[in-house]
């Protein structure tokens, strides 16, 4: 069996569907940013394997290389931020921030 | 005619033989004489003080995300290096006013004290303060 | 200086009042006695750039007619609202008298009403007329001309009620308030004729489109009648009969706002108006105008002659002469008019600052002794004035002169022009048209008389009571006023020769505009000579008609202008001319009779004005109570009004009442039942859309947690949902 | 090699037409030193950034009329590009003046730098954002305007809210974004590029599957649906409005929406609708699906769901937030239209929505500076005890609620009307239903500042004369655009045509 476009396109919507899952359920802020990065991965691969089986451009490494780059740069100031709840909550339950609402 | 399925499944067949043989023999072949001082976590030769699954000191994280925003830029660089020759003088300013904004990165950082290591200052407790009980944290 | 230099300065000179207002309102409190010096110097200011303007237009582009500019305010589809402003000429020397007045009493005031309380925002209710008159000025268009006419009538309104403490003063202000409605009622009905039919507010475009021969409602009734509205608009502001009754009232302001809007300008607003849109009236229309300025001239002066109060006799007068403007125009005699209009603002501004002199005078002698019963405004109570305030006495004695019409004065040539054109109008016109300049003429000979009435028992004689003897010269601050504006009313400020303004500046720059009136509704002496028959073919043409004919008009002119060559702009012109000699022999010889007369009387008391008083008992009580027309209007309008509110309350009460309540016991039975389905399910209804949107809205707000996670849930689930239903749909 | 050499031209080309953007960048590192080196003065970065706005502000105006692809057409220069940037700069500048009053920010002035810094950052990033015609230059703008903003709502970091706000603005921004460079990368597999011309010319060409293109066009619009505060995509814009900074709450509420919309609108007209211009303003629709009735469903329930549960608000600051979520809700009717009238009532009421909203949330944060609270009960008697800023904040709530005379009432008409000539009448009637809605909660506010019967009316608050002038600058030409219009409206059409690359 050959492996195809479509298995990498599986492979990432497996990955953005766990990511997913782990931003809603999970407590601890850090685990749901690293969810956040499951989901930014998944379209990494969907990226390079649209890139290497559909005979395209030089566009989708280049795609690549800006999401993990802003990847990079979005988690950082989010473990920042996390940091200063932790200064602010005393814990970094993301479940547990919630003074405003309606 | 072996799949591709086939192949990645080889991939991995080798790659737990290979860690896995590597374990093995490493337990077979040393010597094993335990004592605690051995079975401690070794912390540059000095002695442990509780356990090792302690929180990080906050400064840690900052060091690591400064390093990790400027590490991540590299990437950038590397495509550039490939073709510099080709790209002329032009790619190089263009680099290089990349790199300038990259330094005023790493100056504001540097200015505002973030690379600093402070340690904290103890708190020594004046005598007033033991007498009324009026002990601030 | 090009025309957008001209526009440019007009603008700023329009908002700088503006400034004025906004810095005296908004920190008036903290500034004190530093806000008039502010509103002064920024009048000042406006009144120099005014001159540089009204130069530029007058000697650099006296043969533009209007130097103006448009621009779209409104655009929504179809319904377009053009606006703009410009400068003509009559604009621009409009500018100088605005400014000029308004800077001069600016000033005054500054003594005047250093002990009012309210002294800062005096200051910014001038700043706010001024600015709204001066849009006035420079409107070029229906629409912001009525907004600017609504403003002044605001900030009058505020002004004359400025002592408001005072019943009568806030009463006043009400009463001009109210009757300036029911005029701008007219304007009001005009201005909309015109827009239905030419789609338009620019003069201009109007204009054009009523010479194309395009008529509102396809009648020329109605163009006839959207001019008399205009001019109801003007007769509220100008005060004519029978909308007179609110300027004598509107004396209960400050003096010197008297000065500033009942005299010099807003309430020439109104012949300024017919002014602008001159060329719209037809011959019917004229013929009300003038038949209106007529009665306004010949009534106002008999009441003028009997009244004690100091402004009264002026206010009266003002009327009077208002009326003299809007005869002229009906006339039509439009650059005397106008003229008048100038001369008239500089006199009747130079009186009514001269009677706030007096006034102040006897206020403070009064406050001196202790003494707050007398009326400081009875002329009875004054006498003697000449020997203490000197300098108020020559100033008011020239300016009465010059509004008496004696010659070397502005007021003799204005005025002379003007019955001379009612000469021509009755002549070319005939029949009874005649009364018309025999009106005129009494009028002017009275207003001579009760004049000289005035000057000589408020300053000849011995002082008839203690406070008169103690009055003392106002500081120089009021008499500078004074003295510049009766400076101003010499006659070679306006023509080389004493007799004749016609061989003035005036009457080469202010051209009368050809009408716009097809020929047929139109007075044949007021359509140009030559072309009388030849007119229709002109107004042909259509759209850009306007600026030709007004080029062709300067062509016309400029002979007129040097009057060697008798070739006029039309018949009326010439007819004038014709007249203008006899006019002048007989207003010299009215007004010389009546001053004799005047002093005979009351200087040298050869004739007994008891004695006078007493034989003509009847016409003397009919004037001192001003023709009854305040009690006219209570017994008829007022009380018609207020008979007809009653009328209806009776009936309503009564028969209303009884028939609904018959009907009532009739439907109880039923409303019963409806009651019942009203309450439950009519106002349920209601109720329950009410109830529903905020329950939809209290739900909804649940859904905002507070955990970022749920919102991410609903964020998918909410794309989930999406997706499928376009998925499905389309 | 040819290609290199032709691409090296292209570069240097487009940086000549980069230059507002470029001004901003030099402004950042300036502003970035200067708070290194001068670590005593207060407000110098805020000087600089202001300076450095206006200078972009004067090379924006030296590219009127061009139209423009840069980078490997990355970028476009354009009018209505150039209209949205100038909104941009303008709240920006407006902004920075805001914060030289804000007290709130004051108790931690010892970063301020970093906060004008981090503005300037931001405004770079929508102006990025506003001219971007290539998918992960849209997704690399967005980021880069998120990431500050992230930081600015979080900005008073002691404040438990403003941390809370934070944390929660980037836990959804960072998903909303993942979710729409999933999207991106899909369509980048159906149409094989990025670039916004090249998928409308494959569109063009090619039959693409319904289904794929659906959830594509879907995700990416759930980005720009999260920046503009589109139901569903709202939710974050209650929480962070209400803990963020008075500022950074204003400037979410009108800058970082006029870049979401101005980015949705190239996007949509770019790719879905075919390149050849009709006259008469009307776009013509390619592929399968209707994206009218996509935005148009988006429309009705953002502008539905904001004014509704905005009837229930207490504190003002959350009150607006869901009034912004319904001013969303009527831009997006415009949007749904999509044609040329669309785009020219959206830039229309865009301009006055700024004027309007900044005041709006100036007076808000005035009053909080004195009071301490932005509950709506204290606003009692607001408009007795300064009747000032009561008259101010009248006139920007009755133009927030779309009232004449206001300029709120003209940017609504125009709306409504560019929905009418489309067509779609139900749409029209749902706004106006809307509108008759937020009626109820605006004047609340100004009922509880002039009718409330309390002691405190004597009690006056003084507030300082040049902030009462900064209220006035924006209510003035509040009530002026009420009236006087047109110059707004010309303007705007003649910025209406979004610059497609022929």
């Amino acid at each position: 069996m050959e492996i195809g476009l479509t298995h990498y396109l599986i492979i990432s919507a497996i990955l953005f569907s766990l990511g997913m899952f782990g931003i809603v359920a999970r407590k601890h802020a850090i685990m749901v940013l690293m969810g956040l990065e499951l989901v930014l991965n998944a379209a990494n691969i969907n990226f390079i394997a649209f890139a290497r089986f559909g005979g395209m451009n030089i566009e989708g490494h280049v795609a690549a290389i800006f999401v993990i780059i802003l990847a990079a740069a979005e988690a950082a100031v989010a473990l920042a931020i996390v940091l200063n709840i932790y200064q602010n909550f005393r814990h970094v339950n993301v479940d547990e921030v919630d003074q405003m609402r309606d | 005619m072996v799949t591709e399925f086939g192949i990645i499944l080889l991939y991995f067949i080798l790659g737990f033989l290979f860690v896995g043989i590597a374990l093995v023999m490493a337990a077979l072949i040393r010597p094993s004489h335990p004592n605690p001082i051995k079975n401690s976590t070794y912390e540059c030769g000095e002695i442990p003080i509780g356990e090792p699954w302690i929180r990080f000191n906050v400064r840690f994280y900052v060091i690591a995300l400064v390093f990790l925003l400027f590490d991540v830029e590299v990437v950038f660089l590397l495509p550039w290096a490939i073709v510099f020759k080709q790209l002329g003088w032009f790619a190089f300013i263009e680099m290089i006013i990349f790199v300038v904004i990259l330094l005023v990165g790493l100056a504001y950082v540097w200015g505002k004290g973030d690379l600093d290591w402070e340690k904290p200052k103890p708190y020594i407790a004046k005598l007033e303060d033991l007498v009324l009980g009026k002990k601030k944290q | 200086m090009t025309h957008d230099a001209v526009l440019l300065l007009s603008i700023i000179i329009l908002l700088t009042p503006l400034l004025s207002f906004l810095i005296n309102v908004f920190f008036g409190g903290k500034l004190g006695k530093i806000s008039g010096i502010i509103g002064t110097s920024i009048l000042g200011i406006d009144f120099v750039m005014a001159i540089v303007v009204a130069f530029t237009k007058l000697v650099t582009y006296p043969d533009i007619h209007t130097i103006q500019t448009r621009f779209e305010w409104i655009s929504l589809g179809p319904i377009k609202v053009v606006i703009g402003y410009g400068i003509d000429n009559i604009a621009a020397m409009m500018l100088i008298v605005v400014t000029l007045i308004s800077f001069l009493v600016h000033l005054f005031s500054t003594e005047y009403m250093s002990d009012d309380r309210r002294y800062p925002k005096f200051y910014a209710y001038l700043g706010l007329f001024t600015f709204s008159m001066l849009g006035i000025v420079i409107a070029n268009n229906f629409l912001l001309m009525y907004m600017f006419w609504e403003l002044v009538g605001i900030s009058s309104y505020l002004l004359i009620g400025f002592w408001y403490e005072k019943n009568s003063a806030s009463n006043a202000g009400k009463k001009a308030f109210i009757t300036n409605r029911i005029g701008d009622l007219g304007f009001f009905t005009g201005i909309m004729i015109l827009y239905m039919t030419y789609g338009t507010f620019m003069f201009d475009e109007v204009f054009a489109g009523i010479s194309s021969g395009v008529m509102p409602f396809n009648s020329p009734t109605f163009l006839t009648l959207a001019g008399i509205g205009i001019f109801l608009g003007a007769m509220g502001k100008s005060a004519q009969w029978p909308l007179h009754v609110w300027l004598p009232d509107a004396m209960e302001g400050p003096t010197p706002v008297s000065a500033l809007i009942h005299a010099a300008t807003m309430v020439a607003a109104g012949v300024y108006l017919v002014a602008k849109v001159f060329a719209m009236f037809t011959a019917d229309a004229l013929t009300f105008i003038a038949a209106i300025g007529t009665i306004t001239a010949f009534v106002s002066a008999t009441i003028a002659i009997t009244q004690v109060d100091f402004k009264k006799v002026l206010a009266y007068s003002t009327v009077s002469q208002l009326g003299f403007m809007i005869m002229s125009l009906g006339v039509g005699g439009y650059t005397n008019g106008f003229f008048h209009l100038v001369t008239h603002a500089w006199f009747k501004a130079a009186l009514f600052l001269a009677a706030g002199s007096v006034i102040h005078a006897m206020h403070h002698a009064m406050h001196h002794m202790h003494d707050h019963h007398t009326d400081p405004q009875d002329i009875n109570n004054m006498g003697g004035l000449r020997k203490t305030m000197p300098w108020t006495y020559r100033t008011f004695l020239f300016v009465t002169l010059a509004l008496s019409g004696v010659p070397l004065t502005s007021g003799f040539l204005s005025k002379d022009g003007l019955l001379a054109g009612t000469l021509a109008y009755a002549n070319l016109t005939g029949g009874w048209h005649w009364i018309i300049p025999v009106m005129g003429f009494a009028a002017a000979g009275m207003t001579a008389f009760y004049m000289f009435r005035l000057t000589i028992v408020a300053f000849h004689g011995e002082p008839k009571t203690k406070i008169a003897s103690h009055t003392h010269e106002n500081k120089s601050v009021i008499l500078i006023p004074l003295i510049v504006l009766s400076v101003l009313s010499l006659w070679f400020f306006y023509s080389p020769t004493p007799i004749d303004g016609s061989k003035g500046w005036v009457h080469r720059l202010v051209v009368q505009p050809a009408s716009a009136v097809p020929a047929a509704y139109q007075w044949s002496f007021l359509l140009p000579e030559h072309a009388g028959e030849a007119s229709p073919a002109m107004h042909a043409e259509g759209e850009g008609h306007e600026a030709a004919a007004t080029e062709e008009l300067h062509h016309e002119a400029q002979p007129a202008a040097h009057a060697t060559t008798h070739a006029y702009l039309n018949k009326f012109q010439e007819e004038s001319h014709h007249f203008h000699y006899i006019a002048m022999f007989l207003s010299v010889l009215i007004a010389g009779g009546a001053i004799g007369l005047a002093f005979m009387i009351y200087q040298y008391k050869v004739i007994s004005a008891d004695k006078l008083e007493a034989r003509l008992k009847f016409l003397h009580t009919f004037s001192l109570n001003k023709w009854y027309f305040d009690e006219l209007y209570q017994a008829t309008v007022i009380a018609g009004t207020v008979a007809l509110s009653k009328m209806l309350s009776w009936f309503d009460t009564y028969i209303v009442d009884g028939l609904v309540n018959l009907s009532a016991y009739i439907t109880r039975g039923f409303s019963f039942i409806t009651g019942l389905f009203d309450n439950h399910v009519i106002d349920g209804a209601v109720n329950l859309i009410a109830n529903t949107t905020g329950f939809v809205g209290a739900r909804l707000r649940k859904v905002q947690t507070g955990h970022i996670q749920t919102y991410l849930v609903f964020v998918l689930v909410g794309l989930l949902v999406l997706l499928y239903y376009f998925s499905i749909n389309f | 090699m040819m290609d290199l050499n032709y691409i090296t031209e292209d570069l240097i080309k487009s940086v000549g037409q980069f230059l507002p953007e470029t001004a901003l960048i030099i402004t950042f590192l300036v502003a970035m030193m200067a708070d290194i080196l001068f670590k005593r003065s207060k407000h110098l970065t805020g000087y600089i950034a202001m300076a450095g706005l206006v200078i972009a502000g004067f090379l924006l105006y030296h590219q009127t009329g061009v139209n423009f692809k840069g980078f490997a057409n990355m970028l476009v220069i354009d009018a209505f590009g150039q209209f949205m940037k100038y909104i941009v700069l303008l709240s920006s500048l407006i902004i920075i003046i805001f914060s030289f009053y804000s007290d709130e920010l004051h108790a931690a002035h010892s970063r301020l730098g970093e906060y004008y810094t981090l503005i300037i950052g931001m405004t770079f990033g929508m102006m990025l954002l506003v001219g971007s015609s290539n998918l992960i230059m849209i997704y690399l703008a967005i980021e880069t305007m998120s990431i500050s903003s992230y930081i600015l709502a979080g900005y008073t970091k002691e404040v438990k809210r403003a941390s809370e706000a934070s944390l929660k603005y980037v836990i959804f921004g960072a998903v909303s974004s993942g979710i729409m460079v999933y999207g991106i990368s899909i369509m980048f597999g159906l149409t094989g590029s990025l670039n916004l011309f090249d998928i409308n010319q494959y569109l063009a060409s090619h039959q693409v599957d319904h289904l794929p293109l659906l959830i594509s066009g879907l995700l990416i619009v759930a980005g720009f649906g999260y920046k503009i505060s589109a139901v569903p995509f709202h939710f974050w814009t209650p929480d962070v409005y209400e803990g963020a900074p008075i500022t950074i709450t204003a400037y979410l509420s009108v800058a970082s929406k006029a870049a979401g919309f101005a980015v949705m609108l190239r996007f949509f007209k770019t790719t879905f609708f075919g390149a050849d211009q009709l006259l008469d303003g009307t776009w013509h629709l390619l592929g399968s699906i209707n994206w009218h009735y996509v935005v148009a469903a988006l429309a009705i329930l953002t502008m539905t769901l904001g004014n509704l549960v905005a009837l229930w608000q207490s504190n003002m600051k959350r009150m607006l937030a869901y009034s912004s979520i319904a001013h969303a809700g009527y831009l997006l009717m415009a949007v749904s239209v999509m044609n040329d009238g669309g785009v020219s009532a959206v830039l229309i009421y865009f301009f006055f929505y700024m004027l309007m909203n900044l005041g709006a949330f100036f007076v808000v944060q005035l009053v909080s500076n004195k009071l301490h609270t932005e509950d709506i009960e204290a606003y009692s008697g607001l408009g007795y005890r300064s009747p000032l800023i009561g008259v101010a904040l009248t006139i920007f709530l009755i133009s927030l609620t779309g009232l004449p005379p206001t300029a709120g009432f003209i940017g609504k008409l125009y709306v409504f009307t560019s929905v009418i000539d489309a067509g779609y009448y139900w749409l029209a009637v749902v706004g106006v239903l809307n509108s008759v809605v937020s009626l109820y909660y605006y004047v609340k506010v100004i009922r509880n500042m002039y009718l409330r019967d309390i002691e405190s009316k004597e009690d006056k608050l003084v507030f300082s004369p040049s902030a009462i002038v900064i209220v006035f600058v924006l209510a003035v030409p509040t009530l002026i655009f009420g009236m006087y219009f047109t110059p707004i409206v010309e303007w705007a059409n003649f910025s209406m045509n979004i610059f497609i690359g022929n």
